[in-house]
């Protein structure tokens, strides 16, 4: 079973060289520590920077300069501001090739809702919505299941969707799937967990490999 | 010669805001906020506002100056995850709230000010925000039709302006207002400096004065980190 | 009989404090001659200047800066330089309170054509269309006739329109008139022409004020 | 590390543009043109390019040089008057032309880069421009919907530039350049001066290198005038 950590460097492989990457609140911004050797990437943060560095050393923190969780941050050498409208240009018009988001739920079909619980959580969708429409890579990053242990890949959303249709891949703490004709694919295990735990915690159609399904090498 | 558009202070700046008016406020979070013009909004006690503005401050501070005094009678805004008091307001009805997704929201801010009454966007399609809007494939893709954005103030906060309203940000800073700029009938900016005519190199504004009808420069900034994050030195 | 310096100068008296002006190419140009004292007026070019100062001084020109006509130019103090979209986002958000363009033909109901001659003259409408489109405040600069004697002011354009009833004033050689009710409204004359000359040349419906028309102050 | 977009010359910048692409070329008039790239267009011989560029350049400079090799099946324009043999070329038939308001070649590149397939416009109502377009009532006033325009290639030409491809532009060479770097499917910059990461202040960048795909530094800039306009000295 992975840690929140242990899903971030599991993720951090799916990046390619050359690959301008957004990265979400939570699990997702982790993927930043985990940029394999060799690999030029670039992390967009779309209230406006691309170029977006680790978090500043003590003393170091600018209030003028955050990311999209509101975190002070530090801009790397070639970074580079720019307002909302143009930084949801490259978002909409598909400049960023790999965008990774937590949610609260991920649908057989590639539908996902992470921005309201009605009645309950009220907190709006940010840039989820924009960034779930126009990606083509969208990897969702969570815990398989919720603090009730109720499964969070799901033959259908119950909770208002994000976005239809559009994510390609999720990454728990338990496996690595692929999301296509309608189904779960199983691509990999998580160190420890057997593919009937991973059965047993997935509600939506789950469909495994013809052989065996490999452990992810972290 | 240049058109001037100073004003000495927020006071007269905020001039003519009145109750029931439609306002844009820059910001992300707690960044790039207009906080002289806010106080402004407080002390005049201006009520049922409707404020478009991508957050809804904290609770204490940015907006949630305005939501204590129940000064909002509706919020447009992408994320409001900050604020318990807006929370409180919105799930038991005294607040109005339109969530927007927020490159919709950057964009129907430009299109406001550019003139552009309505645009195709995917974003949202299929969800709560596509109900009600009218759909169409481009390209084999569903998008939907959202329409501009305006507003009888504006109010922006740049790092520095001069005399004919040029402005320039910094950072993370710059986010919503430069759209928001556009989008005012009257656009307010508060500026951490103003400078004279000249001093501005052209080439690196980011807001061309003719958005921007007021300006001053402010005093005081706190500018307040909602999440002050560090790593330990090496 | 004004030339078209005079015609500039009668327009300039149309400039208020604080407007921003788009000027088109040819008279509306040197309307820039003649701002009145006291007043501060700022030039926008659609090519992206705002802030447009007088033609270099030679041996002072620069190649990247020039006016929508192409020519050198110069930039004032508070000058902002930015690309096309934020331009016409100006022009089209009505930001600009002025604009001044010649036309060949100009209808009483207020349609302007002045971007193309079937089969002869194919120069392209330029930013025309969008200004005509957007302004709310466009005055036309031209010669009351062509250089066949035949009035440019007529009941109907015969030319591809550029913009359908958005003209609200012409200032020609021979006469200031406001566009209104489908009718050319006399507001003045040029010193010298008498308004039989001005009813002569003028194709489209013409009415006379009750009284007396003045002569234009220059 | 930054992503670097760096080749040597416009001769590798250019590779893969093939015979009936579309290209977009940055500039207005001759200023702010990508002189290199439309020289190794030339030498490439291609031909049946449709080009969406503000202007045609003169008879002998910019994409004039490629009317005169007849390389060039449409033009994507707003004004050509200063070109004769594209008015020859174009009143003959060779000459596909799509001629459209200034304001909407730059809104409809822009859009292009930036996801939006289609938006309302005033510009062209009720002209030979708006003719077959859907049009709609916007608060009184009638719009017609133009669409999003993208190239195979989109070749811009900045003042400075560094490795990770983000662009400076000086005064009105700015132009068309930063919408047309959004919307190619690979974006060329064509520099004066190339400069290593971390050089260029990233709050003074116009256009971000998200948007570039090749960047290299030109060399022998010839920036013609078209009217050299001046006034006597005192």
């Amino acid at each position: 079973m992975l840690d929140k950590n242990g899903i971030a460097k599991r993720i951090a492989q799916e990046l390619q060289d050359g690959f301008y990457v957004n990265l979400g609140i939570g699990i997702p911004t982790l993927v930043a520590n985990y940029i394999p050797e060799g690999i030029d990437v670039e992390f967009q943060s779309e209230n406006g920077i691309l170029g977006m560095g680790p978090f500043p050393f003590e003393g170091d923190e600018d209030p003028d300069l955050i990311n999209a969780g509101k975190q002070t941050i530090t801009a790397m050498p070639g970074a580079v501001y720019f307002d909302s409208a143009t930084s949801f240009a490259m978002i909409r018009g598909q400049h960023v090739q790999l965008t990774v988001l937590g949610a609260m739920e991920v649908a057989q079909n590639g539908d996902i809702a992470n921005w309201k619980i009605p009645g309950r959580m009220v907190k709006g969708m940010g840039g989820a919505m924009d960034l779930v429409a126009s990606a083509e890579n969208i990897i969702v990053a969570m815990m398989h299941t919720n603090k009730r242990g109720e499964s969070k890949l799901l033959p259908a959303c119950s909770l208002p969707l994000t976005g239809v249709g559009c994510v390609t891949k999720v990454v728990t703490n338990m496996a690595t799937l692929e999301i296509k004709d309608n189904a779960f694919h199983l691509l990999e295990r998580a160190p420890g967990v057997t593919v009937e735990e991973i059965q047993a915690a997935t509600a939506g159609k789950l469909v495994l490999p013809a052989g065996e399904v490999p452990e992810m090498s972290l | 010669m240049a058109i001037s558009k100073v004003v000495a202070n927020a006071q007269e700046a905020c001039a003519g805001i009145e109750s029931g008016m439609t306002l844009m406020l820059g910001g992300f979070g707690l960044c790039g906020i207009p906080e002289n013009s806010i106080k402004q909004l407080v002390n005049l006690g201006v009520t049922n506002l409707t404020c478009i503005s991508n957050n809804a401050g904290v609770d204490d501070f940015g907006l949630g100056l305005l939501l204590q005094g129940r000064q909002i009678k509706k919020m447009i805004s992408s994320y409001v995850g900050e604020n318990d008091e807006f929370e409180r307001q919105m799930l038991s009805g005294e607040l109005e709230v339109d969530l927007i997704p927020q490159g919709s929201l950057a964009e129907r801010c430009r299109a406001g000010g550019a003139g552009i009454p309505a645009f195709f966007t995917p974003a949202g399609y299929g969800t709560e925000v596509g109900e009600g809007k009218e759909t169409r494939d481009f390209n084999g893709k569903p998008h939907i039709l959202e329409t501009a954005l305006t507003a009888d103030y504006a109010i922006v906060k740049a790092w520095k302006g001069d005399t004919a309203g040029n402005l320039i940000f910094k950072a993370t800073a710059r986010n919503f207002n430069p759209m928001m700029a556009m989008a005012g009938t009257i656009t307010v900016a508060e500026v951490e400096e103003l400078v004279p005519l000249g001093e501005l190199n052209p080439n690196e504004i980011h807001t061309p004065g003719i958005f921007v009808q007021r300006i001053f420069q402010g005093t005081g900034y706190e500018k307040r980190i909602e999440q002050r994050t560090v790593r330990t030195r090496g």
